[in-house]
């Protein structure tokens, strides 16, 4: 390969990966205007409805007037660590796009252990709350990234339980062959929602907690911290944490989407749906998990902390566990799982040579 | 009886004295009386015992005799007993100055009773077993486990300075015994053996024979002990009580030279020859410089203290001449001294019970309030001087024979030691028993009383009986020591044909 | 080390290209918006009145046990993976042993769990 | 694959019972609340009885069961005896103890036990992964074992020295181990052995080095011996003398696997470091702990004087060095609790034994204890015929064989100095004037006090028993 | 230039070096030693999965992951303790782990 060829080749994945982004952030935008109007409709109001026909363009308002608000750092603040947080906060949750597949074969790197990947970098997030919450040395700040540090990892266990669960049925890391896997004559009922419901439960509401979307957005919650780890934000610093969250929520429809609803799949398996592209599918899905999302802040009031901590603690680790062990024993009863290809062992070599 | 032979039961009747003592409740007067009578007894017993050994023993033979084994550390090392007629003398020492040790102690010792009496009797086993051991193995394991007793002899019921006597000896010794046990190990890894039987048969190579001599040299050099390792000697025997300095004139200091002719000459022959010249040279220092030092002290013990030390002296110097005479004047000195300074030690303890000093200058003119005492401490200072007629002259006309025989220079030097000893001997004989009676302390003193008189009346017996009849105890040493002189004649021979033919 | 680098490489730029519009992001205030810093307005957020103490102040013990669960649950996350993923070739034996593995850990949940270290109240 | 037979799990039963057991316990104490400590602390002495039991009805032959991660062989079985021993003589030390200074944990024996399979573990390990993983069982069980008295700022300091040295001493022997496994391929000890011969490559020299200053500090050996007098010292009493006891057993059986196990092939290369560290170590021990006065102080550095002593058997290298460190081991195990039971036993109201002047006299007050710990102290500084005489025999004994004479010169010069702090002990309980008396002694001490005060004064009756299977449990490993 | 076992190993080296040089030259915080000690660990992975990957060895990449659960053990308790130091001493500052002396 040439130099040329090499650059093409890195071109061409970074346009990939713009055009990506720039639809995601875009599909934010819009999804940030549905959040607002469910949760307005489900409470009788009209939500926003001035900027742009019935309100459309209202992110987009919003985008520009962070822009040019006036950037505060506290003068008791570590400056670096400060700027640091959003960015790093930002960064993670836009970067665990790269590996989540739109449609078949449309992911920016289709590696064998995706969702290691996304896991992974969806834990990652933790450290711009705890950077943005201690950088900031404010009392406001400082527990409400204690908060949301608890209430974080408190629910990637469970998280990462269910995706065991899922796993187990799929007998791959690559979130490619997981949604191929989902792909049976069953159509919507072969996708592993139903099989598995209740860590799909598990998963939506963990998904919420770990995202601190409302019903579990403790850490920002007003009546006590006021706005959590970001009180001291203003200007685009607060706009990248509202960002990354929104991405994050996204990033968690998707996963949603990918694990229990068979990714792009079309959910009747014949013709003339299946002709419809799986990126529609694919989006549709993920709107109807966010709409879910935002039908639940609507409408369920904000947990307290200790109810939070015992649920996740107390009722979902149990209960994953014990999904954990029924579906591996299930499995191993019935020899439904997955066996990997036949490939030849691999040759160990003895030692380094000198 | 329980499958043990006579030997072990000389080793077990002390110990089982010391269990019973052990046994006892309480610290009133009752109690510390039976541990008195008991540890007498015991030791008694044991004495009574050895001599049953001794009927059965045949001492017309150089040959090991009353041996038993019994399963040990493996195959190669057992726990073997036996005795020939190098070991069988000084058990018979041991256990005959056992009883007196007792006696001695009977009225000095006020405190913690029964922790001494126990102290006394293990310490007798251990010396038993030194000399009865027919393991090499086993023969260390005694020669060291000695040092707790004694190193609690001398720190509780020592004089002023005990605690740093007893560490002194206590370091002193084992420094110098644990390079025997690498030798020992060194001795196993080559004959396969520590059996003494065995190893005696045993021809190491020369220039092994070299370190493993260094090695057993430093261990009963220090014993001994040998000028310039003799310093622990004087402050522990000033320190110990008593029946402490008796046992270690008497006995302790005779483990270094049975581990001389026991061990270094007939299995290290040639090694011994080689440095034969080193200790003459550190026997007629020793005899002359302790002889020399002697005369300037002004305390008692320390003065027979100095005079073990030059004896002692003469004690290797006969060893090392490697001829009949020598060894056995060496192993009757050993014999006589062993009685001899024992007596001189009780004798101090005597005068040191009544006025609680042992300061020469605090005495003077015994002889008008204690006649008796007066004659034993004469009779006993002659024989310590050497004079004919005692046990002291025997061993030291042999030795000094066996070293004109071998080299006259040393004779010559060693006969000055002679002469030496009997100007501090007789010195502190005059400076203490004669002259006027001025000192007021004194006026009350009163003369041997009947324990005492006990005590001193076999050793006064012994130390003439021997100095008249040599002759059975002289025979006793005489066939093993034949067979030592051939040994280590056979290497000498090896090394001038091997010199010749190197040639 | 190709196939790695060509299934990694994407990886890289897209979090490359992330990076690039969060800081695009972060800088544009800098730039456009107009700034004038005053004490009070640097002052930290405290309900109107000024800061008591230090800010950094001792927290509660339990967000250190939920720390400690949390690696711990996660490890045991990270050995299900390879579990799990093979679990179709596995025997009865690879599945008792992780059933055996996962009983340990809940012994040591339960043991937390008695020892009221997940009480919040 | 190797098949796994279920029956091959029976080898491992020992191990499955303490580990069972401390679950099962563990589960007791958090179920039943104010008397747990009672229940776990008698239920974790059962279960540790249990152990050896089963332990004692292992077979003596060399199997390998586990993949050949795990090994159960005559050295094992022994060193298992001595580990379980070591641990039920802590836990019998420290009842009473714990009750006093107000800190009942039942977590305490549950910690003991799971840092009684560790060290099982590492004696049976025979590969590198299950060595590293008995180690960090043991270790961790002992970090927080060690800070199990929380109020005590002394005791969070041991625990928190012992836990950075202890980490930074695994990572050493993890990176050494990591070295080993890329330059031989594999992590199997017996795999290793038969790779490496001949020349060693530079980079396993290393590794070898990396895991030799590993094992150097869990047996606490000079030059990574820096943490054992304060972790001793601050340590709750009964902790310190586990640490002394059971855990050196088993990072020294350890050491031993490791370096007979995998290289006996290459023991010119690795024997100049035992050698090395054994003289440092000896000489420490010797020195250092002359100007101690605090007695805890002072059986540290009399642990790493002899663990100095044990190293001259494994730096030996032949079977009869490796006897001579099983017995050493097994001695030494009934010289420190012997010790560290009379420790514990002698309080003075609240106050418990901490320096050495207050043992003063007590030859007087207490004849018995001060006769059983001066027979500890003179073990220790090897006076025959108590038993640490043999420890120390049969380890010079292998030095002169492998024609190690200054390593053994100077061990035998080293314990004449060892002997003199030892004997000042004795000093101070014998000649000083006395003190006021202790207190009784608790059951559980004077039990284990009796039973070591018996095996140090009369093992040299009958010697045979645990000497000659110490020589077959060498021979296992050859 | 190909990136070659040579170089993974150097990384570890330099890794395994800062992390021991961290906890001896470091005398201000314990936290740091802990997160040396991370380092040590790190620096061990990095060259158990080089090796792994070098020799096609999957054993190497086990251990690695044994280690990992090791090390996050290990910072639970070290943490653990340290909490118990700081609240006995007021301060975790490494010249004041000096209770014991001589």
């Amino acid at each position: 390969m040439s130099v040329t060829d090499i650059l093409l080749t890195v071109l061409l994945i970074a346009l990939k990966s713009v055009v990506l982004l720039v639809a995601l952030l875009v599909f934010i935008a819009f999804a940030l205007y549905a959040d607002r109007k469910i949760w307005a409709a489900v409470q009788l109001r009209r939500g926003p409805n001035v900027v742009g026909p019935f309100g459309l363009l209202q992110s987009f308002a919003d985008l520009t007037k962070f822009f040019f608000k006036e950037p505060v750092i506290p003068a008791s603040a570590n400056k670096g660590i400060f700027l640091l947080a959003p960015l790093v906060f930002a960064t993670i949750s836009l970067a665990a796009w790269a590996v989540i597949p739109l449609n078949a074969g449309w992911a920016i790197a289709d590696i064998n252990v995706g969702i290691l990947y996304l896991f992974a970098v969806s834990s990652l997030g933790v450290y711009g709350v705890i950077m943005g919450g201690w950088a900031s040395n404010s009392k406001y700040p400082f527990l409400g990234a204690l908060r949301s540090t608890a209430q974080m990892v408190s629910y990637e266990v469970s998280i990462g339980f269910v995706i065991i669960t899922v796993l187990m049925c799929a007998g791959s890391l690559n979130l490619t062959r997981i949604v191929e896997a989902q792909n049976t004559s069953l159509g919507i009922f072969g996708w592993y929602w139903l099989w598995l419901f209740p860590m799909f439960v598990v998963f939506f509401i963990s998904a919420m907690a770990e995202t601190n979307r409302p019903p579990f957005d403790l850490p920002e919650a007003e009546s006590e911290l006021v706005a959590g780890y970001m009180v001291e934000y203003s200007s685009t610093p607060f706009l990248m944490f509202m960002l990354g969250e929104y991405v994050a929520i996204m990033t968690m429809c998707a996963l949603g989407t990918i694990l229990f609803l068979g990714g792009w799949l079309s959910p009747i398996p014949f013709p003339p749906f299946t002709w419809i592209p799986g990126v529609i599918w694919f989006v549709l899905k993920a709107s109807f998990l966010f709409f879910l999302i935002a039908m639940v802040k609507a409408f369920v009031p904000r947990y307290r902390y200790d109810q939070l901590m015992r649920l996740g603690w107390k009722v979902f680790l149990p209960l994953s566990l014990v999904m954990v062990v029924v579906v591996a024993g299930v499995l191993k009863l019935t020899d439904l799982a997955p066996r990997s290809p036949v490939v030849p062992e691999p040759v160990a070599t003895r030692g380094v040579e000198q | 009886m329980f499958g043990l032979g006579i030997l072990a039961g000389l080793l077990i009747v002390p110990l089982v004295g010391a269990a019973i003592i052990l046994s006892l409740r309480g610290d009133d007067a009752d109690v510390r009386s039976n541990a008195r009578w008991i540890a007498l007894f015991a030791t008694v017993a044991t004495f009574l015992l050895s001599l049953v050994a001794w009927g059965r023993f045949d001492p017309s033979t150089s040959a090991f005799q009353l041996t038993e084994t019994h399963a040990w550390l493996a195959e190669t090392i057992r726990f073997k007993l036996t005795v020939d007629g190098f070991a069988m003398p000084f058990i018979l020492l041991t256990t005959f100055l056992m009883p007196f040790c007792i006696l001695a102690s009977w009225e000095a010792i006020e405190h913690r009773v029964k922790a001494y009496y126990v102290c006394f009797l293990v310490l007798e086993t251990t010396m038993i077993g030194v000399f009865a051991a027919g393991d090499l193995v086993l023969f260390y394991l005694m020669f060291e486990a000695g040092l707790m007793p004694m190193f609690l002899i001398i720190g509780i019921w020592g004089g002023k300075r005990r605690i740093y006597a007893s560490f002194k000896f206590f370091l002193y010794t084992l420094l110098g015994s644990v390079l025997m046990l690498l030798a020992i190990i060194a001795m196993y890894w080559h004959a396969g053996t520590t059996d003494i039987q065995a190893l005696l048969q045993h021809r190491f190579p020369a220039s092994m024979q070299t370190w493993l001599w260094l090695a057993f040299f430093a261990s009963f050099a220090v014993k001994m002990p040998m000028w310039p390792v003799h310093t622990w000697l004087p402050d522990a025997h000033v320190e110990a009580p008593t029946a402490g300095s008796v046992i270690l004139a008497g006995i302790l200091l005779k483990m270094g030279g049975y581990g001389f002719i026991r061990f270094s000459l007939p299995m290290f022959p040639d090694a011994s020859l080689y440095f034969q010249p080193l200790v003459y040279a550190l026997s007629i220092v020793a005899i002359i410089y302790a002889s020399l030092v002697a005369l300037m002290q002004e305390d008692m013990k320390k003065l027979v203290a100095y005079s073990s030390v030059a004896h002692m002296g003469f004690v290797t110097m006969g060893l090392f001449s490697l001829n009949p005479q020598g060894v056995q004047g060496a192993m009757f000195q050993m014999i006589s001294h062993g009685l001899v300074s024992g007596a001189l030690f009780l004798c101090v303890g005597v005068v040191y019970d009544r006025i609680h000093t042992r300061e020469i200058a605090a005495y003077g003119g015994l002889v008008n309030r204690m006649p008796l005492y007066a004659v034993v401490f004469l009779i006993f200072t002659m024989a310590n001087v050497g004079l004919p007629g005692t046990s002291g002259f025997v061993g030291e006309f042999l030795t000094m024979m066996g070293a004109f025989r071998s080299n006259p220079w040393v004779g010559f030097f060693s006969a000055f030691g002679v002469i030496l000893s009997a100007g501090y001997a007789l010195w502190l004989y005059a400076r203490v028993v004669y002259g006027p009676l001025e000192k007021p302390a004194l006026r009350g003193i009163l003369d041997l009383n009947r324990r005492e008189m006990i005590t001193f009346a076999p050793l006064v017996l012994l130390t003439i009986y021997y100095g008249v009849q040599p002759g059975p105890i002289l025979d006793t040493f005489a066939p093993p020591t034949e067979a030592l002189i051939r040994g280590v004649e056979t290497a000498m021979s090896a090394v001038k044909t091997a010199a010749l033919s190197g040639n | 080390m190709n196939a790695v680098v060509s299934d990694y490489l994407p990886l890289i730029i897209f979090i490359g290209v992330s990076l690039a519009i969060a800081a695009a992001l972060l800088v544009a205030p800098f730039l456009l918006a107009y700034k004038r810093p005053d004490p009070e307005k640097l002052s930290a957020y405290e309900c109107g009145f000024n800061a008591f103490d230090d800010a950094r102040m001792k927290f509660d013990i339990r967000f250190y046990l939920v720390a400690i669960l949390f690696i711990i649950f996660d490890l045991e996350v990270a050995f299900l993976f390879p579990w799990a993923i093979t679990f179709g070739d596995l025997g009865w034996y690879g599945f008792w042993s992780m059933m055996i593995f996962l009983a340990v850990l809940t012994v040591g949940f339960v043991y937390e769990w008695k020892k009221g270290a997940l009480e919040w109240d | 694959m190797q098949s796994f037979a279920a029956s091959s799990f029976g080898l491992a039963t020992p191990e499955i019972i303490v580990a069972v057991g401390a679950l099962v316990l563990l589960m007791v104490g958090a179920f039943s609340g104010r008397r747990a400590t009672n229940i776990v602390g008698t239920g974790a002495f059962v279960v540790l009885l249990l152990a050896l039991i089963a332990v004692a009805f292992l077979p003596p032959s060399k199997n390998a069961i586990l993949g050949g991660a795990f090994i159960a062989d005559g050295f094992a079985k022994y060193m298992k005896v001595l580990v379980l021993i070591g641990s039920a003589a802590a836990l019998a030390l420290s009842s009473d103890y714990m009750e006093r200074e107000g800190f009942i944990r039942f977590e305490f024996p549950v910690l003991i036990l799971l840092s009684t399979v560790g060290m099982m573990m590492m004696v049976s390990a025979n590969d590198l992964i299950s060595l590293y993983l008995g180690l960090e069982l043991q270790s961790l069980a002992a970090y927080v074992v060690a800070a199990i008295h929380r109020d005590d700022a002394r005791s969070t300091e041991a625990g928190l020295k012992y836990f950075v040295l202890g980490a930074l001493s695994s990572g050493m022997l993890l990176y050494g181990a990591s070295l080993i496994y890329g330059f031989t391929g594999t992590v199997s000890f017996p795999a290793i052995a038969e790779v490496v011969r001949g020349e060693a490559a530079i980079g396993l020299i290393l590794g070898i080095v990396f895991v030799a200053a590993g094992v150097c500090f869990k047996i606490s050996a000079v030059p990574f011996h820096m943490w054992t007098p304060d972790v001793y010292e601050g340590a709750p009493t009964p902790v310190t003398a586990f640490f002394a006891s059971a855990p050196k057993v088993a990072a020294m059986a350890m050491a031993v696997r490791v370096f007979v196990g995998a290289f006996p092939e290459i023991i010119h290369s690795w024997q100049q470091i035992i050698v090395f560290v054994a003289i440092l170590s000896m000489a420490l021990g010797s020195f250092a702990a002359i100007g101690q006065r605090n007695i805890k102080r002072l059986m540290a550095y009399s642990s790493i004087g002899n663990v100095g002593y044990a190293l001259i058997g494994l730096a030996a290298g032949t079977p009869e060095g490796i006897q001579g460190v099983i017995v050493y081991m097994a001695i030494y195990l009934a010289m420190t609790l012997g010790a560290f039971a009379v420790i514990i036993g002698m309080r003075r109201g609240d106050r418990y034994l901490e320096t050495i002047d207050e043992l003063a006299g007590a030859a007087t007050t207490h004849p018995w204890r001060a006769f059983a710990l001066a027979m500890m102290l003179f073990s220790l500084a090897g006076i025959p015929p108590l038993a640490g005489f043999f420890s120390k025999f049969y380890v010079f004994a292998a030095a002169v064989q492998a024609g190690l004479y200054t390593l053994a010169v100077i061990g035998v010069v080293t314990s004449v100095i060892g002997a003199y702090y030892y004997i000042r002990v004795v000093k101070v309980m014998y000649f000083d004037e006395p003190r006021p008396a202790f207190e009784r002694m608790a059951p559980g001490a004077e039990a284990v006090l009796i039973a070591c005060s018996v095996v140090v004064t009369l093992f040299w009756i009958v010697p045979a028993p645990l000497v000659n299977s110490a020589a077959a449990a060498a021979r296992s490993l050859f | 230039m190909t990136i070659g076992l040579g170089h993974f190993l150097t990384v570890a080296a330099i890794l395994f070096t800062i992390g021991v040089l961290g906890i001896f030259i470091n005398r201000k915080n314990v936290i740091v030693i802990l997160m040396s000690v991370e380092l040590i660990l790190l620096a061990v992975n990095i060259n158990l999965v080089a090796f792994s990957s070098h020799l096609n060895d999957v054993v190497g990449q086990v251990f690695a992951l044994f280690v990992l659960t090791v090390a996050a053990a290990e910072a639970a308790i070290g943490l653990a303790i340290l909490v118990t130091f700081y609240r006995n001493r007021g301060s975790i500052a490494v010249e004041d782990i000096n209770m014991m002396r001589g």
